[in-house]
């Protein structure tokens, strides 16, 4: 059953249907179907053939012809990806937090959750811990031989090298900071630096001790 | 004006017809100089060859009979049959040697130049209006893909900061280093801090009482604090150079502005 | 993204240039100088080659490289705007004062509003002049040097583009009108002679002389 447009309207040649869903495809804000195409095609154009020839034409271009579910879309070559990402690095300083906690963790290193906690005074939230892992400066260690067996937090060598510090056991003990005038000197009495005591082997090995 | 002479000889019946269906939609037209464009059609001539006289006397009927049947016409449209009036006698008299101002024939040939001029921007206006129109006839790429700023953010920390951030936790319940009661204190330097931030943006002379942060304006003692470090601040940066700074008069308001980079 | 580094020394070969480009104006709708396209290509890649390179790819297809201004874009080709009837977006009608504004505005640019009125005959409503500058079409250009420094009004790289021309002397009938003297500022006899450099400078320094 043949409709009198067929006869009256010949289908474009290939070239021209090729054209076709290429400029449609450019312009229109969604991937589109064949169905949708042979829509808004002249009557007898075959889009699935036209959309073929149209992929192979830009395979290995700039930009890709690629197929999202049932409908077709140009998108940018996966390896130019790059050149649609503009990256700005941004420097912030970390946050108090992350920084007390930091400095537990090397200063008391293996340290457990518990422990951080109770010298700060305060609970450590499991992003401040997560964030330190993820900038590489603390990971985890061997876990505590004690009830529930919890893990423990370390320093990483990435750690060190950031902080320009050859081993953990080079940061300055309270006296020193003290002395260093990071601490005010009114000291109350009975809080001289104790760290030695809960220090773990590593501080235990140094030679001159934490100060 | 030119009461005698509503229907010169050379304005044929079809002509006054034409110039009375003219009047029904006087407001169609944008100004006089449209109108006459429009008169000039009439004379089927290009208008380079155009007879301004022919075309004066149009007009001048055109206003007659607007008048006749009371229509209100324009102030402009007044001014325009006074001029015209002025150079139909201009071009009907013979010059006069002795005479400084412009010939009629000058006046003449500018009006036609103005509405040649007027026709021919109104002929390429059609033209660009019947180009390719982006979005209408010629399309941009349907689906962008913006450039995602990806904002990597890479943390900073001191080994200072870090020692520090360990005495206070290790001093906490005992004292705070380096901590001074003073809510109620603005000091110069917290001042020049804010203001070097500023600075800046003050292109104009501003108030320096405008400088003062939000919450340091509502209570009075910090509103003195907040006054006198900006106002320390001010001088700060004035002998750095980087500001102009005046008083109108004793205890009148002080102005600070940007110093222009050409003037340091 | 793998080796950045060697990006520094060593650009890309042409074919890769090309692809770069391809994909850089697939994925805006604005156009993009070679400045603009520089920024985002690797260190050493030569827009200019690469965009002549993309046009002749383009020729005659579906979708064209065109030139607006100094800028690039893709555009559909003009003979298959038929088929993106789904695409129109209606725009408000512009009122002839609009049109016939714009018009002078591109003819005789730099124009200031006295001369657009006494073009017109008539006073430039202050709508007309903001519904132009909204469009993107017209913007403020440098202030006359005549008494009272009036602003003046040009074109945009909006205009060109939405118009399909790539420069300003590109404009239907710039020409003729230019040899009849109809873009020539005349005063009228028996006034003030104004200075002459009411002529505008963008087509003075074409370098093809009247453009």
């Amino acid at each position: 059953m043949s409709e009198p447009r067929d006869s009256l309207f010949e289908a474009p040649p290939l070239a021209d249907q090729e054209r076709m869903v290429e400029a449609i495809l450019f312009a229109t804000a969604d991937p589109m179907t064949p169905t949708q195409l042979a829509g808004r095609l002249p009557h007898g154009c075959d889009p699935v053939t036209a959309l073929a020839a149209v992929r192979r034409r830009y395979a290995g271009r700039g930009v890709h012809l690629v197929r999202v579910g049932e409908a077709w879309a140009f998108r940018t070559a996966p390896d130019l990806g790059f050149l649609m990402r503009h990256e700005v690095v941004e420097t912030r300083k970390l946050s108090r937090a992350a920084i007390e906690t930091l400095a537990i963790v090397a200063y008391h290193q293996p340290a457990t959750r518990a422990e951080i906690e109770e010298i700060r005074g305060v609970g450590v939230s499991r992003g401040t811990l997560d964030q330190l892992i993820e900038l590489g400066w603390v990971r985890l260690g061997q876990r505590r031989m004690s009830p529930g067996r919890p893990v423990t937090f370390i320093v990483t060598q990435g750690f060190l090298d950031h902080f320009g510090l050859e081993t953990a056991r080079d940061l300055p003990g309270l006296k020193e900071l003290r002395a260093a005038g990071l601490l005010d000197s009114r000291t109350v009495p009975g809080t001289e630096e104790e760290p030695v005591e809960t220090q773990d082997d590593l501080f235990e090995r140094s030679p001159d001790g934490a100060g | 004006m030119a009461q005698d002479q509503i229907t010169p000889p050379e304005m044929g019946v079809a002509d006054r017809i034409a110039a009375e269906a003219l009047i029904v939609d006087v407001g169609a037209f944008e100004g006089p100089l449209d109108l006459l464009l429009s008169l000039s059609r009439t004379q089927k001539v290009d208008l380079r060859q155009i007879s301004i006289l022919a075309l004066a006397q149009q007009y001048l009927a055109f206003v007659e009979n607007a008048r006749a049947l009371r229509i209100e016409l324009a102030a402009d449209y007044l001014v325009m049959a006074a001029w015209l009036a002025f150079l139909k006698s201009r071009l009907l008299l013979p010059p006069d040697p002795t005479d400084d101002e412009p010939s009629g024939a000058d006046l003449a040939a500018h009006l036609a130049f103005q509405l040649e001029r007027l026709e021919a921007m109104r002929a390429v206006a059609a033209r660009l209006m019947a180009r390719d129109q982006l979005g209408r006839d010629v399309f941009a790429r349907g689906i962008t893909e913006d450039v995602t700023r990806v904002r990597r953010i890479s943390y900073t920390a001191s080994l200072l900061d870090l020692m520090q951030g360990y005495a206070r936790v290790r001093t906490r319940d005992d004292f705070r280093p380096f901590v001074m009661d003073r809510d109620n204190l603005m000091t110069m330097e917290q001042a020049l801090d804010r203001m070097r931030h500023l600075i800046g943006f003050a292109g104009t002379w501003t108030d320096i009482a405008s400088w003062l942060p939000g919450d340091w304006t509502g209570d009075p003692v910090r509103r003195r604090t907040a006054t006198a470090a900006t106002f320390a601040a001010s001088l700060e940066l004035v002998k750095e150079g980087r500001i102009d700074i005046r008083q109108g008069d004793a205890f009148a308001p002080i102005h600070v502005r940007k110093r222009a980079p050409r003037d340091v």
